[in-house]
């Protein structure tokens, strides 16, 4: 029992951790540009397909081995999608930026459906084994298993995450995208470069789903075009859980939900006895996600706002 | 009848923002509320007008307790206002803004306009005249069927305080009518406030413009971080030391307490029209 | 290069005026081809499309050649129904190649027996054939003939007496493992529980802790690929020893791909198609299909083939090209195809529907029973 | 009298040319469909159904500002009520015309359960409890198999009759759809016109200064959000009809988002929008449709680029049902 409580406490961290790569990038934007970005999901699955493609470019062609190969696989990949991040604001959502807010994340959905169907053009619909970049090693830690993969997921995705906090804290970009989530036109007036806080945004939200894509393709082993939505809906639903425009409450967000999903999948059986079995599990996480916003309108950590300091009169 | 306050506070975490203001306002007057930035003038309003929860203490209008209710019964018990940042309904035209305040007298009998087009034509025909009466009164019959975030800023402060008048309110929440105005279109503001002024209604005009307050007010309140300083009749408030040393720490001229409250005024205007 | 086009015009016109035999016939046929299931949608007519373009190439069937009209019906009831009607007004369609998803053919069936379409149905739910459609055939073992073999295999050979049965809630998926678990039962086995899952899960970690602590003999998942790859290989990292049984879908090297050799060692597959080695045609089809498409024959590719096949027989023994004449030919007929001698009842169910079972070893599938 | 002067000035001249073209067009339209065959009667079906759906809506999303992402669900609740109530599931054979009305019934009852609790959310969080909502339900829906037949569905629904007139071919349900959506779109369009429908464009324009002027905001949102539900169920109870079958397949997430889309691409607030973005959106793919993939690559590209073009859709808000009126009949 023990180590049944180990193990899904680590497969709960290992999946929220990703969760929170993704997340991340729904809370930056939305807190520059108080916008949704349906298409965020699609960078996630961008992320497993350009790392596939380096990775056999440089195994392939380039006649890399192993373990740098791997790592050059991972940088190219999210460095490139940040990028692809930063030229789609540019293209789809920058000449919207002054119309209603529907409009941009209409627009991001439009580069959603083009992103999935164009991948699926090129690489085709079916799903793709997808390389491991851990070797295979189990622990058994009190009758739990651990995998190597595992741990390896946690430790890449808290080092991202910490290199978000400094760069969003201790950075001189950083600060410039703090001011412009806290209110765009303030820092336009204090002289500041907005577009330059937006594309940073869309450069490193991107970066992280990215990343985040690599990492869950590896532990899956799998990628597939389609992948984007389900996660992406799941992520989006974590930055909403935390607050959505808190960093920090994406984060705590995705593992909370993973939490959810995890020990309710485990639970909902044994409690119900037997009535609501795993297919209510995301039933069970929408309903919970629907009980934190009655109580905390704005999400765990996010800020209740107050009619005076609305900052849009309509809402969409 | 009146509105009073009694010991109001209203407290943000530690912050406390009013502290046990107790007073009361008298209908057929016009009150000015005034005090330095932060003093919690705009909280008072906030707080009667029910967007701010009251933390303790009470508001009653003729007897009947206002702060446990809704927002919107607030508005029903009679009281109306308008916003320091402007809050018109911009997409709507100008008389539609004002249209849309028969809602709570008509709502009940949506349904028939619905299905009896002859009824709706005459319920509608009604509401504009009414509306077209009170646009006319502001001078802004010439824009009803503009929508009403592409009126000139002044004109949009006037459309807003004609808003507040549709239901005809007991109480009239003014949250500095003048901010961002020009000296022609303030000079109009206090012709038509005064205009206003009737037996039966009670307007509260906070307000960081003195020469408005000292011509237009009967009465008035001066806050102090979150206490009622001092309250009487424009000149009383000029001869005192108090309200002087309020605004200006040391100053003992009224003057310096017009300059200050100029700058703010300045202030808010850029950012106002910057809004619009 | 005029008088070409001329002449051209005229042979069509005075073929177009001859009695009985017309030249070409047109066949609708319709699948995902876009979304989640494109692959299978469109490996499946892939398989049509390789055979009946050899039967072309080679002059067509007594002179008749075959024109094909793919739609896609992205996996949609809805969408399916407008395939259908578009299929239904087109007096040149005399037969159906339709409809992947039982659930779509539940909504586009009613319309094809109305225009007297006759169609060769893909969907395996058992209901579609018992609702009295006179046009349909089914060239498949529907679910009850794929889900048979591995319970008697499980109790007979394997010795199993208790199984846990996980579904993804899916039509098919829900339907087989249900008729699975009734098989398995009347057999004598034990169900100790049956556990759905989201159709868009990926993780079954939990789930499998749960199914670990009730150590069962053998585990049957009904679902799809990518899940059962990577139930398969969450399974074995877990280290749950029970026998994992899956239906035709894993019938795919992207099983062993994906899930890692290692991983589903053991794991057994029912299908209704017999070993790419099993004869010399089915090693043929499936280098012609990597010929022509450059990849591996997807997993329900030879069924298309085989339906190629069923086509070339009914346009040899039928009386005329109407839809009418096919649909008479179709339910009469008996056809040689890779997969053996089909030949349907009167309900357009096969006769006799040959399945198979598959063990995973090393990098392969090995026939271990068949029936 | 000044006033009917300004009245007069100020309201844009309307278009004749244009409003006599779209109303030729659909005129045209209306008479040619029984002569067309039964694949385009199915199409334009499928139109008429999205476009019900668009305006049930576009109540909640244009008119009163509130982006709900999970309208499928009322959809499914009047799916499932004719799936329920007119087929061997329960044995239940009732007639249409009821039907149609315990859907309305059931609609509206589902629309006020669900906005209780989530309407006092903003903005996002009110779309993220919806998409939940709508899941939730088709969740349910999939798994409550002894009921609704789970994932598997309900086959061999009744044929629809109304009054002894069996409604089955294809052009039977285009008129009954045609009168639907012109008696639904005739109520909505009025609704938007009354007293009601002015505070829900106060809602949608500033939520708070709306309760300032004593609009009890809750009730309206949530009579905004009966009225669409209560469309949406109608149009389901009318899809499953048509179908004959109902599964959860049909009431996905992405139905909710494309009808969303067909909203803004449209025209948002304006029931003339819904149709153009009914237009585009459905027939554009049908169209298309032997292109399998490529369309839908196409449809994205073509989304991003309409969208950016005119932010506010093809249709500009102003040119509604009153101004082709007016164009019609030159007042």
């Amino acid at each position: 029992m023990l180590g049944n409580l180990i193990q899904q406490t680590v497969n709960a961290l290992t999946i929220g951790s990703i969760y929170a790569l993704i997340a991340l990038g729904y809370t930056m934007v939305y807190g520059v540009l108080r916008m949704i970005n349906f298409a965020h999901g699609e960078m996630f699955m961008l992320g497993a397909y350009v790392a596939f493609l380096a990775l056999s470019l440089l195994v392939g062609d380039v006649g890399m081995s192993g373990a740098l190969a791997l790592t050059v696989a991972f940088l190219v990949a999210i460095f490139l999608v940040g990028l692809i991040g930063v030229g789609i604001e540019r293209v789809a959502y920058k000449p919207l930026r002054s119309s209603t807010r529907l409009a941009p994340m209409l627009s991001s959905l439009g580069v959603s459906l083009s992103l999935v169907t164009g991948v699926q053009i090129l690489a085709g619909p079916q799903p793709v084994a997808f390389p491991s970049f851990f070797p295979v090693v189990r622990y058994q830690v009190m009758g739990g298993t651990i995998t190597l993969m595992q741990i390896g997921i946690l430790i890449a995705a808290f080092v991202l995450m910490f290199g978000l906090h400094v760069l969003v804290n201790r950075s001189r970009i950083g600060i410039i995208v703090r001011a412009v989530s806290e209110s765009r036109p303030t820092a336009q007036l204090l002289g500041i470069n907005v577009n330059g806080a937006i594309s940073m945004v869309f450069f490193v939200g991107p970066l992280l789903g990215a990343a985040g894509g690599i990492l869950y393709s590896s532990y899956y082993g799998i990628m597939s075009p389609s992948m984007g939505a389900v996660i992406g809906l799941k992520a989006f639903t974590a930055a909403i859980l935390g607050g959505i425009g808190s960093i920090p409450g994406a984060m705590l967000g995705a593992f909370i939900l993973a939490f959810i999903e995890v020990w309710g999948t485990a639970l909902l059986p044994i409690v119900t006895n037997g009535v609501l079995g795993t297919e209510y599990r995301d039933v069970l996480a929408f309903a919970i996600l629907i009980l934190v916003l009655l109580v905390r309108p704005a999400g765990i950590l996010g800020e209740a706002v107050s009619e005076e300091s609305i900052v849009y009169k309509r809402e969409f | 009848m009146t509105l009073v306050f009694q010991s109001l506070r209203k407290v943000y975490g530690e912050v406390v923002a009013i502290d046990g203001v107790s007073t009361d306002f008298a209908p057929g007057m016009i009150h000015g509320v005034i005090g330095p930035n932060g003093a919690g003038k705009s909280t008072l309003i906030n707080m009667t007008a029910g967007s701010y929860t009251v933390s303790s203490g009470s508001i009653t209008l003729d007897g009947k307790r206002l702060d446990k209710l809704k927002k919107y019964q607030i508005a029903n018990s009679g009281i109306a206002r308008t916003y320091q940042n402007i809050r018109l309904f911009d997409q709507m035209s100008a008389i539609e803004n004002l249209e849309v305040c028969f809602y709570p007298a008509e709502v009940a009998a949506a349904w028939r306009e619905v299905i009896w087009p002859p009824y709706a034509n005459a319920q509608r025909r009604r509401r504009r005249e009414k509306c077209m009466e009170i646009l006319r009164f502001f001078d802004l019959q010439g824009y009803a069927d503009v929508d009403a975030g592409g009126l000139p800023y002044g004109r949009q402060r006037m459309l807003e305080i004609a808003r507040a008048l549709v239901a005809n309110p007991r109480v009239l929440l003014l949250d500095e009518p003048a901010a961002g105005l020009n000296h022609h279109e303030t000079a109009e503001l206090t012709a038509k406030l005064t205009a206003l002024r009737s037996p039966d209604r009670i307007m509260i005009v906070v307000e960081h413009d003195m020469d408005l307050v000292m011509t237009l007010c009967d009465s008035i309140i001066v806050m102090h971080h979150g206490k009622l300083l001092f309250r009487g009749t424009p000149s009383e408030v000029q001869a005192s030391t108090d309200v002087q040393l309020a605004y200006l720490g040391t100053a003992n001229d009224i003057d310096d307490i017009r300059a200050a409250a100029q700058d703010r005024r300045a202030q808010l205007g850029i950012r106002a029209r910057r809004r619009s | 290069m005029m008088k070409k086009t001329i002449a051209t015009l005229l042979l069509g016109a005075s073929l177009f005026a001859a009695p009985a035999m017309a030249e070409q016939i047109t066949v609708g046929m319709s699948a995902p081809l876009s979304g989640a299931q494109a692959y299978f949608g469109s490996t499946w007519h892939n398989g049509f499309k390789l055979y009946v373009d050899r039967l072309n190439a080679d002059g067509g069937v007594n002179g008749v050649t075959i024109a094909y009209d793919q739609q896609d019906d992205k996996a949609d009831p809805r969408e399916g129904t407008l395939v259908a009607q578009k299929f239904c007004d087109n007096d040149k369609v005399v037969l159906g190649l339709v409809n992947f998803n039982s659930g779509v053919a539940q909504s586009t069936l009613p319309i094809y027996e109305d225009c007297t379409l006759p169609t060769m149905t893909f969907g395996s739910n058992p209901s579609l054939t018992k609702q009295g459609y006179k046009f349909m055939v089914r060239p498949v073992a529907n679910d009850l003939a794929g889900a048979l073999l591995p319970a008697e295999y499980a109790l007979g050979k394997l010795g199993a007496k208790t199984a846990v049965i996980v579904n993804d809630k899916q039509v098919f998926g829900q339907g087989i493992s249900e008729i699975f678990a009734k098989n398995f039962e009347t057999g004598g086995g034990k169900v100790l529980d049956t556990i759905a899952v989201a159709p868009s899960d990926v993780d079954f970690t939990a789930v499998l802790a749960q199914i670990k602590s009730k150590k069962p003999d053998a585990i049957y998942l009904g679902a799809v690929m990518p899940q059962l790859a990577l139930f398969a290989k969450q399974m074995h990292e877990q280290g749950i020893a029970a026998v994992l049984m899956v239906p035709d879908g894993g019938y795919t090297p992207d099983l062993i791909k994906q899930a890692g050799e290692a991983n589903v060692q053991g794991t057994l597959v029912a299908i209704q198609v017999p070993p790419m080695d099993a004869s010399p045609e089915i090693a043929d089809f499936a280098k012609l299909y990597k010929a022509k498409y450059g990849e591996e024959a997807g997993p329900y590719s030879i069924y298309g083939y085989v339906q190629g096949q069923i086509l070339e027989q009914v346009l040899k023994t039928t009386k005329g090209l109407t839809r009418e004449d096919l649909n008479a030919a179709l339910h009469a007929v008996k056809a040689k195809t890779v997969v053996g001698e089909l030949e349907f009842d009167e309900t357009g169910e096969l006769k006799v529907a040959p399945s198979y079972l598959y063990k995973v070893e090393g990098t392969g599938f090995h026939l271990v029973g068949s029936k | 009298m000044a006033a009917a002067d300004t009245l007069a000035a100020a309201r844009p001249p309307a278009n004749r040319t244009i409003s006599w073209l779209v109303f030729a067009i659909a005129i045209a339209l209306i008479v040619a469909t029984p002569f067309l065959p039964n694949y385009h009667v199915r199409v334009l079906n499928s139109l008429l159904i999205y476009i019900l759906l668009g305006i049930g809506l576009n109540i909640v999303i244009g008119y009163t500002g509130l982006l709900d992402l999970g309208f499928v669900a009322f959809y499914a609740v009047g799916a499932y009520s004719y799936g329920l109530l007119a087929s061997p599931q329960l044995g239940l054979h009732m007639p249409f015309l009821l039907i149609l009305l315990v859907a309305a019934c059931l609609g509206a009852v589902t629309g006020i359960l669900l906005g209780i609790p989530v309407l006092r959310l903003r903005g996002d969080y009110l779309a993220i409890v919806t998409l939940g909502f709508g899941e939730i339900i088709r969740i349910i829906i999939n798994n409550l198999d002894w009921l609704t037949g789970g994932p598997q569905g309900i086959a061999r629904l009744d044929k629809a009759s109304i009054l002894g007139i069996q409604i089955a071919r294809p052009i039977d349900f285009f008129w009954l759809l045609l009168i639907t959506v012109l008696i639904v779109g005739t109520v909505v369009w009025r609704l938007e016109r009354s007293i009601l429908g002015k505070a829900w464009a106060a809602i949608r324009e500033d939520q708070d200064a709306a309760r300032g002027i004593g609009i009890n905001t809750t009730n309206a949102k949530l009579a905004a959000f009966a009225t669409s539900a209560t469309i949406g169920s109608i149009a389901g109870a009318i899809f499953a009809a048509s179908q004959r079958f109902v599964s959860p397949e049909s009431f996905t997430l992405q139905e909710s988002v494309l009808i969303v889309l067909m909203i803004v691409v449209g025209g948002i607030g304006n029931i003339f929008g819904i149709v153009a973005g009914a237009a585009i959106l459905i027939l554009l793919p049908e169209l298309l449709r032997e292109f399998a993939e490529w369309r839908i690559l196409f449809l994205g590209l073509l989304m991003i680029s309409l969208i950016i073009a005119r932010p506010a859709g093809i249709v500009p808000r102003s040119f509604g049902p009153e101004k082709l009126i007016r164009g019609l009949f030159g007042k």
